[in-house]
């Protein structure tokens, strides 16, 4: 289990022990979704959102 | 004691609630939750009410060993893997139909068959009121159908009390909110197309009437209307009973349902009184593991009520409830949860 | 050709719709529109949609002469009045139970009788799905009563169609929205504790089981819930047809319902299909004098189904209808109202 | 004269009330109604409100000559088709934001640019009690965005009066029914997920900002949530205008509204009074092409309000309106649709 | 320890939910609950969710001694009553507005004078997360007011922070469920006008202002609007805060909000994120004593987000929280009920 | 355009000028979804219905 820092809000994200580079997770503190772009050590990025449309 | 738990279909409606209610249990902890859409999310993203909760989904095909394991997934899901399942807990509790019925012969008639057949008489059923017996130790719980618990709360006092025969004319006519469909839902369950409705959506031949049949020894005819309101679940039973001798009146009605239910923890009597709220009502049992059920008499009808919240009563809740027999705990454990009151559509 | 109107009742929910229908009709001029609550104030105050419309409340005991008077007043106040109002109108439309029931005998059985039993005579029952005869030249016509509109449209076809037999036995379940309790309200009826209900208001012996009875030569069992709407009233009829020569198959019922209402205006069948909508829904048929009707055929059971808005076709809209047939009009002249989609809970 | 008319997106929300317009139209006569999805089938299957429409959905690539095309798809669709769809029409009356802004350098602010930006010169935005101004004889017309559409009609009479100035602060707070999103849905317009909000879906930045800005010359910030409705659009815009001289009192106020709005046949004032409606409200609209406007005023605030039905006034109703300028007909042709009393959440 | 409470006002909203809470608190048992109306009746004819607690209504003007009286009357009863209230109990927890302002000057202001004023200074206003201190064995603790607690918890921590100064422009703008109106309700409150509604109820000069200012330190402009909902008070404030150097960026935001809330136990920070439910949403929080709180930066403005139900957070739930503190018990005690997912309307 | 009966309700169904074997209309009067099994003459059958699956 490896930690790293959420690009939005800077809280320590514990990432679950499996997760490869790739993935996403959220952070457990702001929700942003986060990319694991690397591990040992784990580094995060935000995650290319999938925007709602609201079609108006 | 604490006793490990995990919930397969956990990203669902029937799990998120199993989540809430297990991870405020005094007696069981939450080992794994799984989903394979939020995989490595956290809980609280998908169930806003369980932020708090520090657990992340993850693979349903990777289960640790826990004492029991609660199966919250579509038909088919758990018959598929049942094996699996068993050999991860001691206890598999099972929130789909996938056991509710006794023979395979059974799921052939009202479903599309049986994949694991073998397994059918490790299980048993589990809605307490309706008898404790075979739950303690068990191997397969197999938690009842929403609606046919509100239907079979609803009839069983008349069927204890021998008023109401397998002969007689029985028209279940029930009135179901928007989780029963799950969290995926289709175009029908879109908020613009499903809100203010009152849509029959099984004019006939529902397929709770299986075990209702098989439970209560009864044969009925069901129609399911969707009306505007998320959780909850409301049967009225319109039945003619010929069981008794002569009319039926009120007080041997309260008789009757005092006798089935009167020990029952999660049962609460509403027939007639004053004020607004006369008889059972979805909405003030909403988030709670209570059943409301009632009845009116007329003439030669017996009109019987009973409603639940279907994510509750009518799933993790009563599922817990089997489980805390299961494993001799205290009955109501962790079921404590209050109604509100004022309270819109739940 | 314009006609003279005036609505008594004119501040109440089925007043103010039929001060709608009436404006925007071609052939009918609104005169007075009555209140004693909100005399001298305007229509719009009361009814928001009526803005536009340049007319205040008058008193309802100074009645102009009009060609129809429309009374939508509770029980027992146009039986109390009729001889004033006929003395001022040539034809009374009256929106309440006070002339819809046959004898005198009926009122004291089903009401607490009749201040006027003498007028009994001269009133034609209105619903003109059931028979226009009698409407022509009327001098009082007595609009039905809302749930029994529905749930005689459900099941006039069986009757018809010699399917369903006085004998037989029929559970009409409803559910229904806060409006038919009328602009007065009380606590049960105030917001927090009418949202999302689904509440057994009538759970037996409902009044409207006479007129059907009278109208159709059925006899039957009402429970009505009341849901979380405003404008409709479903029903769901559970019956038991024996009239027929074996069972009773979907063809046939397409045959039955189609003769019933192939030339009716204001008759939609829905019944089965594809898509969100397949069976009657009050919400498609909101703001609209339409009723959609339906079946669903299930062995020795035959469910029937209508959906209508209470406001509309269950009152001001079937008294226009009936209006106009009294007065020798178009039957649609000012009932061209569209439905919704999508639309929520109207 | 009848004006042949086809509509693209037909079985989407904004197309289907354009088929309900169109079809009771006096001068209008459906040609065509397009979907992918639904080709070859009815139009009643997808709006059942239309079901007595003898009408079946056709491939929106094979399209007939008609006076006027009307197109309610998704953003991107018009602009990539103008083309062709200007071929198969005199006038095309786009409801998406494709044609709503004056150049590509708008686009690509804020969109993701414009595919086809040299006919942005031909196509004259829609709404029209903005002006009138080259809609008479357009090739395009632009129809408004239901959102940017209420917060104009809130805030053009302060602008005309002069007392709200490009400098001021203004904050537009919206409330939004889920028929904003369209016939697609997502999960978050689940009716588990959508029922009973209050979400803020839009917190900052809408892109409705940049057609307000252009076509009033102010600049404001956005905030738009859902609730739970299925019609409607509220806007409450508080300013703080400093244009005037001294303070604002109500008389002003009225004033300024009326002056801007007196002539207009969709406008209603609503502006304190009496009585439970008292300032502009979504229901009191729903299902019809009004928009009530209304004001408050509070030391240097002026709060304004508006409301629309966001499929009629925000999208297909104004639609049919500009078109109705476009071909020289009665402004008001065909959106004479009356409003409800009482309704629930339409 | 267990502490004898009684509660007057026991028929209403806020009083039925000190019912709920204090009968399942560790530490509090009831000892009476007050109605005029209900006298003598049980508590749960009119609260049905309470019909296992075995308690009846009494007469206000017959207290018993007791350690705390909860008071949820109408604003003016406690200040008229409060000599005999503080000779019945050790600590008097009022819930109406009548405790909260710090001065007679205050009440003359925004209301009608104050009848009791030298009781002024014994009271403690009672928002923990605004500060703890005097609550401790305070005589009167003054339970916040619903509007003001979510515009209050939304803005406090940009207070405390220094970006938001006293005279920066802020705009709160409300939207509440229909509780807030209290059991008694009008014609406004009735469910056929009350439902569907976006209903600008209170457009200006909110009297919660006054609590705001007396707290923060603000002067802001307050508009409410009703929504369709029963139980829950969502607060959007538009800021522009001058107090930062330069402009304000999202992990600004985070820094500021922890800071306020890290250690409050029932503050739930949410704000942007992923999934369906992104900001503050009463419907998250409904039957528990949590706030949501959030914020999104637009520029020069920040909008700040709260949802608490209004019954919990902005009345029941606060006064327990706070009696608990004044209590010396552990904060968190009767107040772990947990939100539902999903839910309709709660 | 050519005309079939509905094999539900017996009611006379116009198919569209260019409809193909495979494809689905629906009829017009009963709404149940049928398959083009012939043209010339036009001949329809039910079509395999989607069942919604409500998940209790
Ligand atoms: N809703 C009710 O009122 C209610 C009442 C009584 C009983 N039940 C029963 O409870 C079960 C769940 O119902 P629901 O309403 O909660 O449905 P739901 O919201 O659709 O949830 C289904 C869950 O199962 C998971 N899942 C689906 N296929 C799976 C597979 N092959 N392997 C592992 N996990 C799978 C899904 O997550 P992923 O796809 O992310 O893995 C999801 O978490 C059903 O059998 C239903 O009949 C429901
Ligand atoms: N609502 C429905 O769905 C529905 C459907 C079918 C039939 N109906 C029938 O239509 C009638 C009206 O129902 P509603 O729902 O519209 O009721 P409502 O909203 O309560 O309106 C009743 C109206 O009658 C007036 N009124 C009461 N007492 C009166 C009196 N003594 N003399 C003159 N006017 C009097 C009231 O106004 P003032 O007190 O200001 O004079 C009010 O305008 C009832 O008979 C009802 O059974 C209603
Ligand atoms: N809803 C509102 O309140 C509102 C208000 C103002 C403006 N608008 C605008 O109106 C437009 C439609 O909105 P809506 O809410 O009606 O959306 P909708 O319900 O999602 O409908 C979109 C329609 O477009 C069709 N469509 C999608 N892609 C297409 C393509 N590539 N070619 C041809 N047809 C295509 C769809 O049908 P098939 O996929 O079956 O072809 C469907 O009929 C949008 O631009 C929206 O911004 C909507
Ligand atoms: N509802 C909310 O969301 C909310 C939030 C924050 C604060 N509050 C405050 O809490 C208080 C109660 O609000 P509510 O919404 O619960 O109102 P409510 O439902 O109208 O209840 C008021 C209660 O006070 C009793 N009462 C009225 N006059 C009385 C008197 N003179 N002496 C003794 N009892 C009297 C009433 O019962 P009987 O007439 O039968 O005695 C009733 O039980 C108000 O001050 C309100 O501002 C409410
Ligand atoms: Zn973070
Ligand atoms: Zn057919």
């Amino acid at each position: 289990m490896s930690e790293a820092d959420c690009v939005t809000c800077g809280d320590s994200v514990t990432l679950p022990g499996d997760v490869e580079i790739g993935e996403i997770v959220d952070c457990g503190s702001c929700g942003t979704e986060l990319e694991v772009v690397g591990v040992e050590p784990a580094e995060l990025d935000e995650a290319p959102d999938l925007a709602e449309d609201w079609g108006e | 004691m604490t006793l490990a738990a995990s919930v397969v279909g956990a990203s669902g409606f029937a799990g998120g609630e199993l989540l809430r209610l297990l991870s405020a249990h005094p007696e069981f902890e939450v080992v794994q939750a799984t989903s394979r859409e939020y995989e490595n999310h956290t809980v609280g993203s998908v169930h806003p009410n369980l932020r708090e909760l520090d657990l992340r989904f993850t693979d349903p095909t990777d289960l640790d060993s826990v004492d029991a394991l609660f199966t919250a997934t579509p038909h088919g899901v758990s018959m598929e893997n049942v094996q699996s399942y068993l050999a991860a807990a001691d206890t598999l509790v099972d929130l789909s139909a996938d056991f509710r019925l006794g023979s395979e012969a059974a799921y052939d008639e009202w479903y599309d068959g049986h994949s694991a057949p073998a397994y059918l008489d490790s299980a048993t059923y589990a809605l307490p009121e309706l008898g404790r017996d075979g739950l303690e130790d068990a191997d397969i719980v197999a938690s009842g159908g929403c609606n046919a618990t509100a239907t079979m709360l609803a009839l069983k006092p008349l069927v204890d009390a021998g008023l109401l025969t397998p002969e007689d004319q029985i028209v279940a006519d029930l009135k179901v909110g928007s989780s029963e469909g799950g969290a995926g839902g289709g175009a029908a369950s879109s908020h613009p197309e499903r809100s203010g409705v009152v849509r029959p959506y099984a004019p006939t031949g529902h397929r709770h009437e299986a075990e209702i049949e098989e439970q209560l020894g009864l044969s009925l005819s069901f129609t399911v209307h969707a009306v505007d309101m998320v959780r909850g679940a409301a049967a009225t039973c319109h039945t003619f009973p010929t069981g008794g001798d002569g009319g039926i009146e009120t007080p041997d009605l309260w008789g009757a349902y005092r006798d089935a239910y009167e020990d029952e923890p999660f049962v609460r009597l509403v027939a007639g009184g004053s004020g607004v709220y006369r008889y059972p009502e979805p909405k003030s049992v909403a988030g709670t593991n209570l059943a409301e059920v009632g009845f009116a008499a007329d003439g030669e009808r017996v009109v019987a009520f009973a409603a639940i919240d279907n994510v509750m009563k009518g799933a993790a809740g009563q599922a817990v409830h089997a489980a805390n027999i299961a494993f001799g705990l205290e009955e109501t454990a962790g079921l404590d949860q209050q109604g509100l009151h004022p309270v819109g559509s739940p």
